[in-house]
């Protein structure tokens, strides 16, 4: 618990913001700011750790230690630091190409581990930085300013390589629901292991409107559905649209219509061990599904630090090497008198 | 009886090579000789020469692993050009050493093995032992294979277990031609199989006993004695230079206070190192291994930013991809030890043989204006020292350092005086204070070092990172005036570790004479022997050896003006040498090369002084 | 079709084999150059590239045009062979450690872009060229050189991450089965885009017996399932046994046990392209399910190299800069008399 | 009336900084005021100086972009040190951009625009237009906004339509001031506009028309003529570095008959680079945009081995993570062109600015002995032809060659008479005979270089790789003296590829004398600058300018020494004086080094040669 109450204001840095007006990061920023404030830790306990990118400026403007890395490096400076002291909540910040172009060795491996991070991906399937070129996430054919005729290139779907690299928690939220994004975040740390949050970022710049379908203000709610664990997989403004499961193959259904009723409707379980099934919610896309929100998967298995301090401790425990001295005259050694 | 026959003759020193196919066991026959000569008070200085294939086909040249070991009455500094005694298992063993026997050398060869179809696997179209190509050479031939077999062949083992013990009989034998008592090697047997099997600890013993009194039988033998050497008194070990370089980081993260975090990538020849740190989870080290060689590095920064002796060893293609992190490090000015393991490049290149040619690169192989200090280590036991050395720079001047060792060092092993914790120097990390407000670029007016501020200390909440700071506040500046004032102060700040670098000395005449031969690394051992040699011999010779690279030592320009002739010895094309005309072009550098994935040789060295000296 | 009839050994380089006695590389090599033979292609299309492993030293024993790279890098460079020729029909040899340690961030891509590239990833789940230190691949717990008390980490499954990569051709083969070999890399060739093909290879002397539980002869039709498209999924020594779809996941049955018979039990499909059951096949694991071989996903989507070169051809067909000094005198230019 | 009033006064030179926030359109008024200028004749050198982030708040300092050119009657050289008239769209572009103001200059401010809030957002706690901070100028203050939007309010165009026309005033007005035609201008805007809007053309038409007779109208304003510069004959175009970069490739691929591959990541400021090859469709070029820079690289050699011109762009971090790669390429001999776009380091230091500091990370950052040809371009043009030359050198000599430009050319565009193809040297491939049998590793006798087999040729079916190569056949090698051998010949092919290097001539006295001023890459117009005048001014100094760097051209030493002082000058603490000190070790070099992300100005380099002469 922490000593002290805090509001956002106390993770705001002196730095001015110097995003593009108007950059979905702002908006992450301040559910960052929200949920640390929220969530009743020191706050020199929190870390911020980041690549190259726009997103990646993020650590500047948090009042917390923080690293603001190399491009691509963000996951495997991270792991670092949380293997070296896994008494601290780090977080990562991360863009589409600092995670998935440049940093995806270090994402997978990140993943696979299970290193006990939150990881906020900032996906606006551009690189902003640098001016407008396409990214790992950019769409087929994607016009942009090295893809002058359009990419020839598919996609990773963020969630989907997060499943594929062993992932046991991921979360997909969007810029423009900060409450949304507090409430996973505050979910993602309380998750032990690797907590992988997407979130759908709109850079005005140089991809202005990539989530334009699906965040529509008068269409949003039929395109798209919040996950929660436990609760049935309904959406649609007037909430009678559900997902049911047929064959091997996800399905949407009208509630009321052919027979279905609220009982047909699939149930979220997060916990599932099992990959498949959350592999078709991550992959839902427009128009034939809603795209999911909220926390998809959240399995526990043991985490790469915890492993590692079990084990010195357990060495420890029984060795008679306790200290330098004892190692350099351990083992074979002679006397020259 | 035995005391009328033998005829003992006392030597200075002797170079033995054991060789055989990779699964004969030469490794440890050579570290079992090796041990007992230290134990009998020798100096000792040993060399493995393995193949670049785990398994090369039984029987070829390709599959000869080689242990070659040096030991004597006198200090002994290399492993030895030539070998006086070449052990060889089988015609391959023959084929692939020749070329390191001396001339008139002993050959003992396991005759068994010089079958037909063991001839031709080795290359050779006719039988050596049977033409006059091994004329120069004193061959004895033992049939190895048979006597082993004859003297276990009660015990009941399997064929593949009695021909393993065959190592024993060689090295029984060796031992009787040395004058080495068995008591260490008849102890390591026992502890070794002891659990496993009864049956292989008594046949492993009863073929050493056999081949050393075979030996004893052989009126061709006469027997030696190398007398102890005078070492000074102490408890001693073995090391090699991987496990010394392992081990003086536990230390400097010991005496610092911090934990031990390893970042790394396994990559020959430093694997040992990374497997080392990850197996001493009874001293809390903490070893990540690393998807890659970039990950290995910067999980080693996270965790030096979270207030760990962070650390990442590898060889060089492993450098090459840290040099984009290593600019990270250096300006985020967080300590950083970086061990690099030189081997031969470029490329791929010769993956397990040794080489110096990654030292401009340590020096300037990162873009933009990135001053990193460089050490360097000169014998195996050494790398402790130096890498101590390297993480003491690394946190007490808040700096990536890189230490520079080689695939010679690294697998090289010799006796080692243990050294005491308490003997060690301090390291006091510089942290910040909590209760004054943090100033992350301010910087100690004398050494011009930051101060380190770690997670989770209440109030010291900052942010670091690779864009260029504001000078003192710490902030993202893109003022060019700042740049310029950082740039400099970060080159300052290396320069200023000067302070603490011991001065160098001459070995030989201080104040000048001829010819001043210089070194750095791991050429010591073969540098020292040969101007030694030459010194006895009455030659105006002294030698000058390199640790500190990056700052050279105060005295450096002093030395260098005293010598008429100055000629710069590595195992590259001349890096160090440049690097001297870059830092004292006032000096005229001769050169002396080899790049062959080689040590020098003694003998080499010595030829090349003479003429030097007549040329004059 | 090839000027000539080849044979294996027309694909045998002069240079002596020197993987250890008994290891499996030495079984895929065979298979390799059999497949090659029986193509029909001229043999100076084959390209063999390779980054750095004892898996790695494949291209020096094959007589065709071969690249031994670097560590890790053996997708790009055959990304980049495959792209600057399609024409070419070019062979990726890989090892666990090099596709999935440090080449991991190339293999992801390569698999998104869909390459029409052959991977064959020798997986002894150990670094076998280092002697001895864990792999990605490792098992849980498994103790080698560099995990000396056992390693804490969890395991890509390369199938799984294949399919996290958008991978549309995936394959498994084992060593000692250079029929089943011969046939996949056969299906590969043919197939359209990256093959991912995983071998499970015995590596004898740091990891032997890796795979013994599944191998094991007199067992190993009960553990190991050959998937067929449009086959059922039958197997076992009897082949009594089936797997079928229960509730979201795949279950073992016995035919003509509770009612099951042939009829219930799921028809292969590796054209599918929704990958949800293509992912709980390459997850099967022994001892509850049988390992799957064969081809489990074979799905037809656009090459990277093919839309490269439509898109040069469709510019080309339109554009007025015919060669360079079109270039440069267009656009804006004046003069200076 | 009109010409009554008019008092034009000529002028050699003059330097204009357009300034404004992000949004106001700076750059497209900087480039069609440079357009405009070299349609007449004049010479013409232009630099953008954009903020680091994409879009920093709205009337601050750091949302500043500015666009400066330099035009003259004479020939130009840089795009000046001082600007004569600064156009301020803004409070904050003249609190940013006023150190960049000649004392006595003239500055235009939109009046419009200071008002309370922006003056706050700049950080002006007074009006500058106020108090005496600005007494040294001369002040124009125009209500740009307002006349701006009284001269389009019938047109009926939103607000935010209306205020991106402001631009068009300053321009016209400027256009008065320097006596220039409005054609050109006006025919760009019906064609950028005409498409979209009539009303748009309409507007800005007319608010270009009113600025221009603003000026007219205003009798504070002088008007000036700058004459044409006598200029060779030719069909010109204005290009900056980066075009003329991935041109210059272009060009090497078409005359070597190759096609060109790109492997790239994208990287400020070499982006565009990557960015225009993918635009290049229409002349079959691949642009493969890979997942990182190691893919970059990687990629490209595999293309290389398959036949094609292979290149890969970057800048530092990028360099530094190709160092590994770099070797690959060295080692397997294969062609490929790195261009390395320098920017401020280290780490990723000050990205979108300009400085020299990766040289010696060209040279020597990579592992083992791994010599690779380093050129350099020195103007935005001549990147075309040190492109071309890297593209020309790597394919004839099968080698990776490194071509360094950087930040200040990438991004300045200077008028370029059109390089016809037929007049660019030739381009051979030594492509291996298909009839012959292939041995990878025999090389030319004369030049070193091996012959290239490409995939899909029958019968020359053969194996590169990292691992160390038996020379003439190829196959591994781990022979010691092999390893030598070939260590040599990799060496001594870079060396003699300076059979086809110019020799370098002296600007200035080439029999001597008191000052040589050396310089390499990006420098070049400064340093020209500021040599030259002082020759005018009569004093004996001379300048030696490099863009080969290694191998060095053949008669550099002899140049060197006919001067009395020699003064290295570099935007880095010194590398090139260091690479001069290991090969010409015998002569003296001073450095005059910054470090500050900024090119040196003329001014400062004159002061400092000043001191130079006087003290000797
Ligand atoms: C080693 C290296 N390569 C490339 C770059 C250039 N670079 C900076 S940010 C960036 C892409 C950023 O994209 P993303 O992570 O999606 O962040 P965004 O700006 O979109 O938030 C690139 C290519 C770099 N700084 N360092
Ligand atoms: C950049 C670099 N890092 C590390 C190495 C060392 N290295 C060579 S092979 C290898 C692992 C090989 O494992 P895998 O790919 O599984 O091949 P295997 O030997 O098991 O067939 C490593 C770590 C290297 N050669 N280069
Ligand atoms: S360029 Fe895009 S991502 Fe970057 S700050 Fe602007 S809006 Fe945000
Ligand atoms: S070490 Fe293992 S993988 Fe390598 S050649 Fe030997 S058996 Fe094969
Ligand atoms: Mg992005
Ligand atoms: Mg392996």
């Amino acid at each position: 618990m922490a000593d002290v109450k805090y509001t956002p204001k106390d993770f705001k840095s002196d730095q001015e913001v110097r995003w593009c007006p108007g950059c979905g990061d702002s908006a992450v920023l301040n559910a960052v700011q929200k949920t640390m404030a929220e969530l009743g830790r020191n706050k020199e306990e929190f870390v911020v750790i980041s690549g190259i990118g726009c997103s990646s400026r993020f650590p500047y403007y948090m009042n917390t230690y923080g690293f603001h890395g190399i491009h691509g490096r963000s996951g495997a400076i991270a792991s670092g630091t949380k293997t070296a002291n896994p008494s601290l909540s780090v977080w990562q910040i991360t863009g589409d190409g600092d995670a998935l172009a440049i940093g995806g060795n270090h994402f997978i491996h990140e993943v696979r581990r299970n290193v006990d991070l939150n990881l906020i991906l900032l996906n606006n399937q551009i690189y902003g930085l640098t001016k407008g070129q396409y990214s790992p996430t950019s769409k087929f054919g994607q016009v942009t300013k090295s893809s002058p005729f359009g990419t020839v290139e598919h996609p990773f779907h963020p969630g989907e390589l997060t499943i594929g690299a062993q992932g046991k928690f991921f979360a997909r939220g969007i810029d423009y629901n900060v409450a949304l994004m507090v409430e996973i975040f505050k979910e993602a740390e309380n998750h032990r292991g690797i907590s992988v949050i997407e979130i759908l970022q709109n850079c005005v710049i140089f991809n202005d409107g990539a989530y334009d379908y699906v965040t529509e203000k008068e269409n949003r709610e039929d395109r798209l559905i919040v996950l929660k664990h436990n609760e049935p997989m309904i959406f649609g403004k007037n909430r009678d649209k559900g997902l049911i499961f047929e064959g091997s193959k996800l399905k949407v259904v009208k509630i009321g219509e052919n027979g279905i009723s609220e009982k047909d409707i699939l149930v979220h379980n997060a916990k599932e061990k099992d990959p498949s099934l959350h592999l078709a919610l991550v992959n839902m896309e427009s128009p034939e599904f809603p795209v999911a929100l909220g926390v998809i998967r959240s399995v526990d298995a043991p985490t790469y630090d915890q492993g590692v301090y079990e084990q010195i401790k357990k060495i420890q425990a029984k060795t008679n090497i306790k200290c330098m001295d004892d190692l350099l005259s351990s083992g074979s050694t002679w006397n020259v008198e | 009886m035995e005391n009328l026959k033998k005829e003992v003759v006392e030597l200075d020193e002797v170079v033995i090579r054991f060789s055989g196919d990779s699964g004969d066991g030469m490794q440890l026959t050579g570290t079992l000789f090796s041990n007992t000569s230290a134990l009998f008070g020798n100096d000792v200085s040993t060399f493995p020469d393995y193949p670049a294939e785990i398994r090369a086909p039984q029987g070829t040249v390709g599959g000869v692993s080689g242990f070659q070991l040096h030991f004597g009455k006198k200090q002994i500094f290399t492993p030895g050009d030539y070998a006086d005694v070449l052990v060889a298992m089988n015609p391959a063993a023959v084929k692939a050493n020749l070329r390191w026997v001396k001339q008139g050398g002993t050959i003992i060869v396991d005759a068994d093995s010089f079958t037909d179809k063991n001839l031709e696997k080795a290359g050779y179209s006719q039988d050596p032992l049977k033409d006059d190509k091994l004329g120069n050479y004193n061959i004895v031939e033992v049939p190895i294979t048979n006597l082993t077999k004859q003297s276990i062949e009660d015990l009941g083992l399997d064929n593949k277990s009695v021909l393993r013990c065959k190592n024993m009989f060689a090295l029984g034998l060796v031992y009787y031609i040395f004058s080495r008592p068995l008591e260490h090697t008849l102890n390591f047997i026992e502890t070794k199989f002891g659990a496993k099997d009864p049956r292989v600890v008594e046949a492993n013993k009863r073929v050493l006993q056999a081949g050393f009194n075979y030996g004893d039988n052989l009126q061709l033998l006469r027997s030696y004695l190398v007398q102890p050497a005078d070492i000074p008194a102490g408890k001693y070990r073995s090391i090699n230079g991987n496990i010394a370089t392992a081990w003086g980081l536990l230390a400097a993260a010991e005496k610092s206070g911090l934990r031990l975090f390893l970042g790394s990538y396994p990559i020959t020849p430093a694997s040992e190192i990374l497997q080392e740190i990850s197996a001493r989870k009874d001293l809390g080290a903490v070893c990540f291994q690393a998807e890659d060689e970039i990950a290995g590095i910067c999980t080693a920064i996270g965790a030096s930013f979270a207030g760990c002796l962070a650390a990442t060893s590898t060889s060089g293609p492993g450098l090459s991809l840290k040099a984009e992190a290593i600019g990270l490090a250096a300006i985020t000015e967080l300590p950083l030890v970086i061990v690099n393991v030189q081997r031969g490049g470029p490329s791929t290149g010769l993956p397990t043989k040794t080489e110096q040619s990654d030292l401009l690169q340590a020096l300037y192989g990162r873009h933009g204006e990135c001053p990193v200090p460089v050490i360097a280590a000169s014998t195996p036991s050494d790398c402790f020292y130096y890498a101590y050395e390297a993480g003491r720079i690394a946190v007490e001047h808040m700096t990536p350092v890189i230490l520079l060792t080689d695939g010679f060092l690294a697998n090289g092993s010799e006796p080692w005086k243990i050294t005491k914790m308490s003997e060690l120097p301090e390291i006091k990390p510089p942290f910040a204070q909590k209760d004054k407000p943090y100033l992350p670029y301010l910087r100690n007016a004398e050494t011009m070092v930051r101060e380190w501020a770690v997670p989770g200390t209440p109030g010291l909440e900052h942010r670091v990172g690779g864009l260029e700071k504001m000078a003192v506040t710490g902030t993202v500046s893109y003022v060019p005036e700042n740049h310029q004032v950082m740039t400099f102060e970060r080159e300052e700040k290396v320069k200023r570790i000067v302070a603490k670098v011991p001065d160098l000395k001459v070995f030989g005449n201080q104040n000048g004479g001829k010819l001043l031969v210089i070194g750095w690394g791991s050429t010591y051992g073969y540098i020292i022997t040969a101007v030694k040699e030459m010194q006895d011999e009455g030659h105006d010779i002294a030698m000058l050896h390199f640790n500190y690279i990056n700052p050279l030592p105060k005295n450096t320009a002093e030395i260098l003006k005293l010598y008429k002739k100055l000629v710069v010895c590595e195992l590259n094309l001349g890096q160090f040498a440049n690097y001297l005309r870059i830092k004292h072009q006032q000096f005229n550098y001769l050169q002396y090369n080899k790049v062959q994935g080689q040590p020098f040789t003694v003998l080499e060295l010595k030829e090349h002084f003479y003429k030097l000296l007549k040329e004059e």
